[in-house]
């Protein structure tokens, strides 16, 4: 059998910048496969991070991370790769020639690398970062000489190289001969890229293509090429908790109560879809299984309005829920349903559905002043493993999402995110539990599920960073 | 030689003229594809008016657990004999309520660009060089301003409205008016009977509505009623792209855009609104087709000889 | 018998309106010969033109019906034909030159194409096609005919654009070829010319010629027999000589009687300051000079006549004073205000005094307007003119002065006949009650008796409310009938200006000289001896 | 001839500028590129590093300027998110949608010619009625659809062609069948009213009684005189195609202008925005010419 194949996407990328490799569009076709990172995370086993261009690292005592490098390894254009291109991969992300997507991993930290040896590097980053090794895993290697402005062209150690670009057609990438590790089985991988799920679906029933790594669930009707993978996407209704009737956790919790979740399963969200306790999918370091999903309670709810109401808490007031069209799979309809079993229980919901910049009006500070109440339903993806990804943006006081400054939380994050070990994940499953039942920071809906077809000549399952990458070294050719 | 041939007995005893709306009524009743359009054209008003006061309550019920039904299950309660949406919602119910939001933003689009499209084409086509330039030049960048841009802009500062959605689908449709009556006065205007209107002291404007503008009426007509389908789909597309009509209200065009992930396994949730908007446009066009026959002297006889057979 | 050319027997022709229907043909019969001319007489709207359209398949069905008849072209009936050997049967065999040549070319092709295309139907080749036109075009005597193939049709004036129908169906060289009203735009010179034309290619062809016409002269001129028709039938037949010494019905006689050309001349007798004073009018079309500088004066109650070469001006004057198109030059004062350089507001005001009768009616009445709305508009602009309540009651008036019916109010223009069309142009006019009239050609399709009355209601007019006219015409002893002054105009130019008498008893030009000598006389004997003493000067010469 | 295409050049010019104004200003009252680019949880700062970089954070009337200016030396800046020059983008991505809309517009322009004379020549009759309520239902039917049917009929059933994107000469039937339907729907309606008028005028008649055939009497005498509604109108779906065949390049991946505006309107990239607008206006300001050009050629009583 050909060992080409063919991969169909949903949307083309508007670059292929390593730096931008976090962007799934451009991650799904290199990272790991052009641009890789000194370190990588098991989506699929329990072995946490695992070494990838760094082949060991530790932590000094003033929590300097020492890391030491493959050797032997060569980017695509024949240059060997040493401690100079990480610093530099490291300088670039830096620069104000650009502005990289990775650069915000790093907010708040002060960075000082230094080369020990052409294998050995060292990061003293100001405060102490704990979690570094799974940070790294987010860093692209370029090599050094890399022009700082964006590029198209990307230049990596990976076992493909970019060979062919047609804006608008397609990506070719081709197996590399010197590649460092194993020899994937692809040796060649064109990406087309189609908006309309049906089509990608086609695409692959036809052999058009061999893989399409999103469909959608009602196309996913064929038990041998599809299969269903849990994406890391969670949907909530992120509560603005700062303004009545929504600063009443009665109210929040009424909310919660009122919306049949186990109804979804299974009709408008997919029978593989998880009910959510956490902004974080289970498979994220501190996740609680002590936390409990609210009940569909109608009468609850409306008794807890009912006692907000006798205290004064201006429950009538039309509260505003924004939802992003398109956001995700049936977002309309799962909107509307929202809408209807809320006013069951006597909220008054006004749904608004906008385009994505004016979601994001509504969804990030600053938030404008003199709003209403508001409710805006949104989509999360943390697929990396640590809460601390999620966390600080969606609760913390400063957080760029946050609807709440509670002074609790504050200072969990901010232990949590310095903490490690088993203390971290302590600390982290206390926040986690404290956002759900005691502040009833917002209504957490489902861990979404994705499926993709993969035509039967290949071997491939996909896994939950399937959104972000796509490793075309897990892939495998039947026969 | 020559001979004689005795005159005829004077005859030709010409009945009254029938009434206007009398004449319209027989003529209508000589073309039953246009009689049945007609008739389907006031059904949809009806169901436009008084459609969301009558069955609002039942186009909202949601059933999850009874979503995606499939149409002709008869068995089923009257309502949900053409199949029910993703949120379990009958469907015909939720077409007759979209009547009224669909008609009004249609109707509106059309009527607003057909109107000031036609006025300036007029203008256009009469006026002194200059300010025919400026019209027509106008006009082009109306034209080459993509639709989805101005409705981006439009939605955007001015927020999503039914109202603001009309003003954006015939901010878009003017050129096309504009452009058509343009060229026909161009041509009309060197007619002789526009010169003899002229001599009797017409003023422009006379000239322009009684004699020009007859003229050209039908072929405006063809292209309105056909933009009624064109901006009801428009809408749909809007919608989809989450910057027109969004749900809880209903349109045809939402109707179709949320159907559309369904096509290939639950086929009516598009196809009923689709079908709506295809019989209307179809309606309006036998209509108009039939009105370009009527109020056309020259081809009237087609349909006054069907009415009365040999009158 | 049955070796007629064409023999019509029996055709009745219905035609369906919303008021009832119309027998425009009652059951008319009549045949012709090879090398034979036909001529059809008759009262204005009577069905010759619609007699001639059956011939041709060329009714609309519906509305209009055959309700009887046959029409035999060589024994064969036409009305039982195949579509396809009908339409072989056109062109061919048979062509028409029709009334109404503005509306019959195709606005937006020129006129060598439409020619050629003819031609090319017939099977001839495109370069011979290309020279046949030309050689038509001259034969015709149109101006220029090698520019002339490649103008179109507007840009003719009413007499060339005939003269282009008539080469487009002698092109054909067809068996038969029936005129209608060929000649009622061309000044007699050229008039005589085509006829003469008409007259060598039956002698070369053996053409047989159905010649519709209300001018008395061109029957005596051209044709061997005559039928006339009056209200849809068929009144009296027989020979132009036995029907003009002798004619029998009561319709023939009073036509016979109204031709014109035998009453007083009028004497000028008007007294005070002109109302119009024109100067120097020049217009330019591109390069050609259409007018090369007119002037003329014309005080209240006087009639200027207007004659003279086809394509000479005259219509273009007309325009021009009329603002319906701007002159290049010269002025045209208007009780003391120059016309050219006026507001737009004054003009509206003006519009009243000065009314037009277009020379092509059929394309100056709005076609989606009842001839009530059409005549009614007048007061529509005007309002002070009359209330609207007496609307209907004026335009039945109108309509019964030029000879219509007041029944005829609710029809469009395209239900009427020719002449009918040129009367509601005519009503038209008279709704505004102007000051001025220009008449261009207006009664050139009506037949003389219609003529006659219309004559008579404007020289009415002219006495009771003063109204003076400028009036285009050919039709020279019509001119002699009604006019005070004559103008002759030749290439843009007055070549001659006076009184009828002097004008009449003593040209002084040449080219007034030869249009009076080539003016037809309706009585066939006189005419015969003028064609002899004609051709008995061109033989010495 | 030459003096009215030299104005009108100079007219278009003017208002290809005011284009460009409107758009400019209008554009960025839409909202702030920098979050739409960057991941929602970016910080303040990088976002106001991003507006540095791109000089978004200058006043309006400063960025103007100086977008101004590069265009005059023929440079429309660069995409905010493809680090490529917006005018590359551009007319690569209108390339694509030029050839489908030349050809598209060329097979319906035939085709509905055909169909809405012939229709017009027997008014009423069943040929007249059948390819009405064809032509109704296409120009009613939603474009995707079509799109969809067709796919699962040709690419999936029958395996004829493929579902999508580009490469062949087979690539492109399903793309231009599927376009073709509403314009044509229109054309032939437009046609077919014009034609009504036009063959029951005099010279018709004129033409009948020199013998020449249906087919040049329909097809020459009539359509010559029916054909200005019907050029403008062919103009206007035209047009419609050069900056919106936005579905049905969606669906079948074809890489064209409508969907690169779409994508970019809403991520608010204003340089490309502004790029495809210009080079789209200018196609059809170039075609509204022609357009009027053709009307004098059509019609000889028309003059400029
Ligand atoms: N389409 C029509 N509908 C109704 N009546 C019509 C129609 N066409 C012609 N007629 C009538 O038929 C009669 C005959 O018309 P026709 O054109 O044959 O007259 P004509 O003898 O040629 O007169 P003219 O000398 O004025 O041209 C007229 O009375 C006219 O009103
Ligand atoms: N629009 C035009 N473009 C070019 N030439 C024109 C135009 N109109 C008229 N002409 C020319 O101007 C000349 C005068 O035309 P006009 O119509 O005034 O003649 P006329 O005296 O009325 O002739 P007739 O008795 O044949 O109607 C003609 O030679 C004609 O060819
Ligand atoms: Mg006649
Ligand atoms: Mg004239
Ligand atoms: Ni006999």
């Amino acid at each position: 059998a050909s060992s080409d194949i063919k991969i169909v996407l949903p949307e083309e990328a508007d670059l292929l910048e390593p730096c931008m490799a976090t962007r799934s569009n451009i991650g799904r076709v290199i990272m790991e496969n052009v641009s890789e990172t000194l370190t990588e995370l098991d989506v699929r086993g329990k072995q946490g991070v695992m070494p990838r261009l760094a082949e060991k690292w530790e932590q000094t005592g003033d929590g300097t991370w020492r890391f030491h490098l493959r050797q032997g390894v060569t980017f695509s254009d024949g240059k060997a790769f040493g401690a100079k291109d990480v610093k530099y991969s490291f300088d670039r992300i830096f620069s104000d020639k650009n502005i990289c997507e990775s650069r915000r991993y790093f907010g708040g930290m002060k960075f000082d690398v230094k080369i020990v040896d052409d294998t050995t590097i060292d990061f003293k980053v100001d405060p102490v970062q704990p979690i570094l090794p799974l940070l790294l895993s987010l860093v692209t290697i370029v090599p050094e000489g890399t022009p700082l402005e964006f590029i198209r062209e990307p230049v990596g150690t990976g076992p493909y190289k970019l060979s062919n670009w047609t804006p608008g057609q397609q990506i070719v990438l081709d197996a590399r001969d010197d590649y460092w590790g194993k020899k994937p089985a692809v040796t060649k991988a064109t990406y087309l890229f189609r908006s309309d799920p049906a089509v990608r679906a086609a695409m692959v029933q036809t052999g058009e293509a061999d893989l399409a790594p999103s469909i959608s669930q009602v196309e996913a009707t064929n038990e041998k090429t599809d299969f269903s993978y849990l994406d890391s996407e969670t949907v909530y209704l992120r509560i603005d908790g700062n303004i009545a009737p929504l600063n009443d956790v009665r109210v929040r919790k009424a909310l919660n109560l009122a919306i049949d979740r186990e109804a979804f399963i299974g009709t408008l969200v997919p029978q593989d879809a998880v009910l959510a306790t956490a902004l974080v999918p289970p498979t994220t370091l501190g996740w609680n299984p002590d936390v409990k999903v609210f009940p569909y309670d109608p009468d609850e709810a409306k008794k807890l309005l009912d006692e907000a109401k006798a205290d004064g808490v201006a429950v009538d007031t039309p509260i505003t829920v924004v939802a992003r069209t398109a956001n995700f799979p049936n977002v309309t309809e799962i909107m509307e349903a929202i809408q209807a079993q809320l006013q069951d229980v006597g909220f008054k919901i006004d749904l608004r559905f906008v385009e994505v910049a004016e979601h994001e009006v509504y969804y990030s500070k600053p938030f404008k002043e003199g709003r209403g109440p508001q409710i805006v339903a949104a989509m999360h993806d943390n697929s990396k493993g640590d809460p601390s990804f999620t966390m600080f943006f969606k609760y913390d006081s400063k957080g760029t999402q946050s609807g709440y400054s509670d002074p609790k939380v504050d200072d969990l994050v901010s232990r949590a995110s310095a903490a490690t070990g088993n203390e971290r994940a302590k600390l982290w499953s206390e926040l986690i539990a404290y956002v759900h039942d005691d502040l009833v920071a917002d209504v957490l809906l489902f861990h979404m599920v994705g499926y993709s077809r993969v035509s039967e000549r290949l071997d491939f399952k996909p896994s939950i960073a399937t959104n972000s990458m796509l490793q075309l070294s897990e892939i495998g050719i039947k026969n | 030689m020559t001979m004689a041939v005795p005159s005829p007995a004077p005859e030709n005893a010409i009945a009254a003229e029938p009434g206007f709306f009398v004449r319209m009524a027989r003529m209508l009743w000589a073309d039953k594809f246009a009689l049945c359009a007609a008739i389907f054209l006031v059904f949809v008003i009806v169901m436009a008016i008084i459609g969301p006061t009558l069955l609002d309550d039942l186009a909202t019920k949601q059933n999850l657990r009874g979503r995606n039904l499939a149409p002709f299950d008869f068995s089923r309660d009257w309502f949900m004999w053409l199949g029910a949406d993703a949120l379990g919602r009958p469907l015909w119910p939720r077409i007759i309520v979209a009547t009224q939001n669909t008609i009004m933003v249609a109707a509106g689009a059309v009527l607003i660009s057909a109107v000031i499209g036609t006025l300036l084409g007029l203008i256009a086509g009469f006026a002194s060089e200059r300010t025919s330039q400026v019209i027509m030049r106008v006009a082009d960048v109306i034209m080459s301003f993509p639709s989805l841009l101005v409705a981006v802009i439009v939605l955007y500062i001015l927020g999503s409205s039914i109202l603001n959605l009309m003003l954006v689908l015939s901010i878009t449709r003017i050129p096309v008016y504009l452009r058509t009556t343009r060229a026909e006065v161009l041509e009309i205007k060197s007619r002789m009977f526009v010169q003899a209107a002229r001599v009797m002291g017409a003023s422009s404007k006379r000239i322009l509505f009684r004699h020009i503008l007859p003229v050209v009426f039908p072929t405006l007509m063809t292209l309105a009623t056909l933009d009624f389908a064109y901006v009801m789909l428009a809408e749909s597309a809007l919608s989809f792209l989450g910057i027109g009509i969004q749900p809880p209200e209903i349109t045809w065009g939402l109707m179709i855009s949320q159907g559309r992930q369904y096509l290939t396994n639950a086929w009516w949730l598009s196809f009923w609104p689709g079908l709506a908007i295809i019989l209307t446009t179809l309606s309006l066009n036998l209509l108009s087709n039939w009105l370009r026959i009527a109020l056309d002297p020259v081809q009237r006889w087609r349909l006054e000889m069907k009415g009365s057979k040999n009158g | 018998m049955a070796d007629h050319l064409l023999e019509v027997r029996d055709l009745s022709v219905d035609f369906h309106t919303v008021t009832g229907t119309v027998h425009a043909v009652r059951n008319i019969s009549y045949y012709l010969d090879r090398g034979e001319t036909l001529a059809i007489l008759g009262e204005s709207g009577s069905g010759k033109s619609v007699s001639s359209a059956a011939i041709m398949n060329l009714i609309d069905m519906p509305p209009g019906k055959i309700t009887s008849g046959e029409i035999l072209l060589d024994g064969k009936d036409l009305l039982k034909m195949s579509g396809e050997a009908r339409r072989a049967v056109n062109g061919r065999r048979i062509a028409m030159i029709f009334q109404d040549p503005l509306s019959h070319l195709n606005p937006v092709y020129s006129v060598g194409w439409q020619m050629r295309e003819a031609l090319k139907t017939h099977g001839i080749s495109t370069t011979q096609a290309q020279a046949e036109a030309l050689r038509l075009f001259k034969r015709v005597a149109l101006p220029d005919p090698e520019a002339a193939l490649d103008k179109y049709p507007h840009e003719f004036s009413g007499g060339q654009r005939q003269r282009v129908m008539i080469a487009m169906a002698l092109a054909l060289k067809p068996d038969l070829l029936i005129a209608d009203e060929p000649t009622t735009a061309l000044d007699v010179t050229v008039q005589a010319e085509v006829l003469a034309l008409l007259k060598e290619l039956q002698r070369e062809t053996g053409m047989g010629v159905l010649i519709i016409t209300h001018d008395l002269g061109v029957v005596s001129e051209v044709a061997d027999r005559v039928v006339v028709m009056e209200k849809g039938q068929l009144v009296e037949s027989g020979t132009v000589r036995d029907v003009y010494r002798n004619p029998q019905h009561a319709y023939t006689k009073k036509l016979i009687a109204a031709a014109p050309g035998k009453g007083d001349m009028h004497e000028p007798d008007a007294h005070g300051a002109s109302i119009l004073s024109v100067k120097d009018v020049r217009k330019f079309y591109g390069g050609f000079e259409a007018l090369k500088g007119v002037s003329f004066e014309l005080k209240p109650g006087e009639t200027v006549a207007v004659v003279g070469e086809s394509g000479s001006g005259k219509s273009t004057l007309a325009r021009v004073l009329l603002r319906l198109e701007e002159p290049d030059g010269g002025t045209a004062r208007w009780k003391g205000k120059d016309l050219f350089t006026m507001s737009p507001g004054d003009l509206f005001k003006l519009r009243r005094d000065l009314q037009m009768v277009f020379q092509d009616p059929t394309q100056s009445l709005n076609p989606r307007m009842t001839v009530y709305q059409l005549i009614s508009e007048a007061w529509v602009i005007h309002p002070e003119i009359l209330p609207k309540a007496k609307w209907r009651e004026r335009v039945a008036e109108l309509l019964d002065q030029v000879g219509l019916s007041p029944e005829h109010m609710g029809r469009y223009p395209h239900q009427f006949s020719g002449g009918q069309r040129q009367r509601i142009a005519i009503a038209r006019a008279l709704a505004l009650e102007p000051q001025l009239i220009v008449c261009d050609e207006a009664v050139s399709a009506l037949d003389v008796s219609v003529q006659a009355q219309v004559i008579r209601l404007l020289d009415g007019l002219r006495k009771k409310m003063g109204i003076a006219f400028i009036f285009i015409a050919h039709d020279l002893p019509l001119v002699r009938d009604f006019a005070d002054y004559v103008m002759v105009m030749q290439k843009g130019e007055v070549v001659e200006f006076g009184t009828v008498a002097q004008v009449f008893d003593n040209p002084q030009m040449p080219y007034t000289q030869a249009l009076l000598a080539a003016s037809l006389d309706p009585d066939p004997d006189v005419q015969a001896a003028n064609r002899n003493a004609r051709l008995a000067r061109v033989s010495q010469i | 001839m030459l003096t009215f295409v030299r104005k009108r050049a100079f007219a278009s010019l003017i208002s290809l500028v005011g284009l460009l104004v409107m758009v400019f200003f209008l554009s960025r009252l839409t909202g702030d590129p920098a979050s739409l680019f960057l991941p929602v949880e970016a910080s303040a700062e990088m976002k106001a590093e991003f507006r540095a970089l791109h000089g978004l954070d200058q006043p309006l009337l400063v960025q103007f300027g100086q977008y101004v200016g590069n265009v005059v030396t023929g440079d429309l800046g660069e995409s905010l998110r493809k680090a490529r020059p917006a005018l590359d983008v551009v007319l690569e991505a209108f390339t694509w949608t030029l050839w489908l809309a030349v050809i598209t517009m060329t097979l319906v322009t035939i085709a509905a010619i055909v169909v809405g004379s012939l229709a017009a020549f027997r008014t009423g009759g069943f040929f007249d009625r059948f390819s009405s309520m064809v032509s109704l239902i296409g120009a009613s039917v939603p474009d995707f659809w079509l799109a969809i049917v067709a796919i699962v009929v040709f690419a999936i059933q029958l395996s004829w062609l493929p579902t999508s994107g580009t490469g062949t000469l087979s690539h492109w039937i399903l793309p231009i069948c599927v376009l073709f339907v509403r314009p044509f729907g229109i054309i032939v309606q437009v046609v077919r009213g014009s034609m009504i008028s036009a063959l029951s005028s005099a010279y018709v008649k004129t033409a009948r009684a020199k013998g020449v055939k249906s087919g040049p009497i329909i097809f020459i005498h009539a359509l010559r005189n029916a054909m200005l509604p019907v050029i403008t109108v062919i103009g206007d779906q035209a047009a419609s195609l050069l900056n919106g065949a936005v579905i049905v390049e969606t669906i079948f991946g074809f890489p064209g202008v409508g969907k690169l505006m779409i994508d970019s309107i809403l991520q608010r990239d204003f340089n490309v925005v502004l790029a495809a607008i210009l080079v789209t206006a200018f196609a059809i300001f170039l075609m509204n010419l022609v357009i009027d050009l053709a009307y004098a050629l059509l019609d000889p009583r028309i003059r400029y």
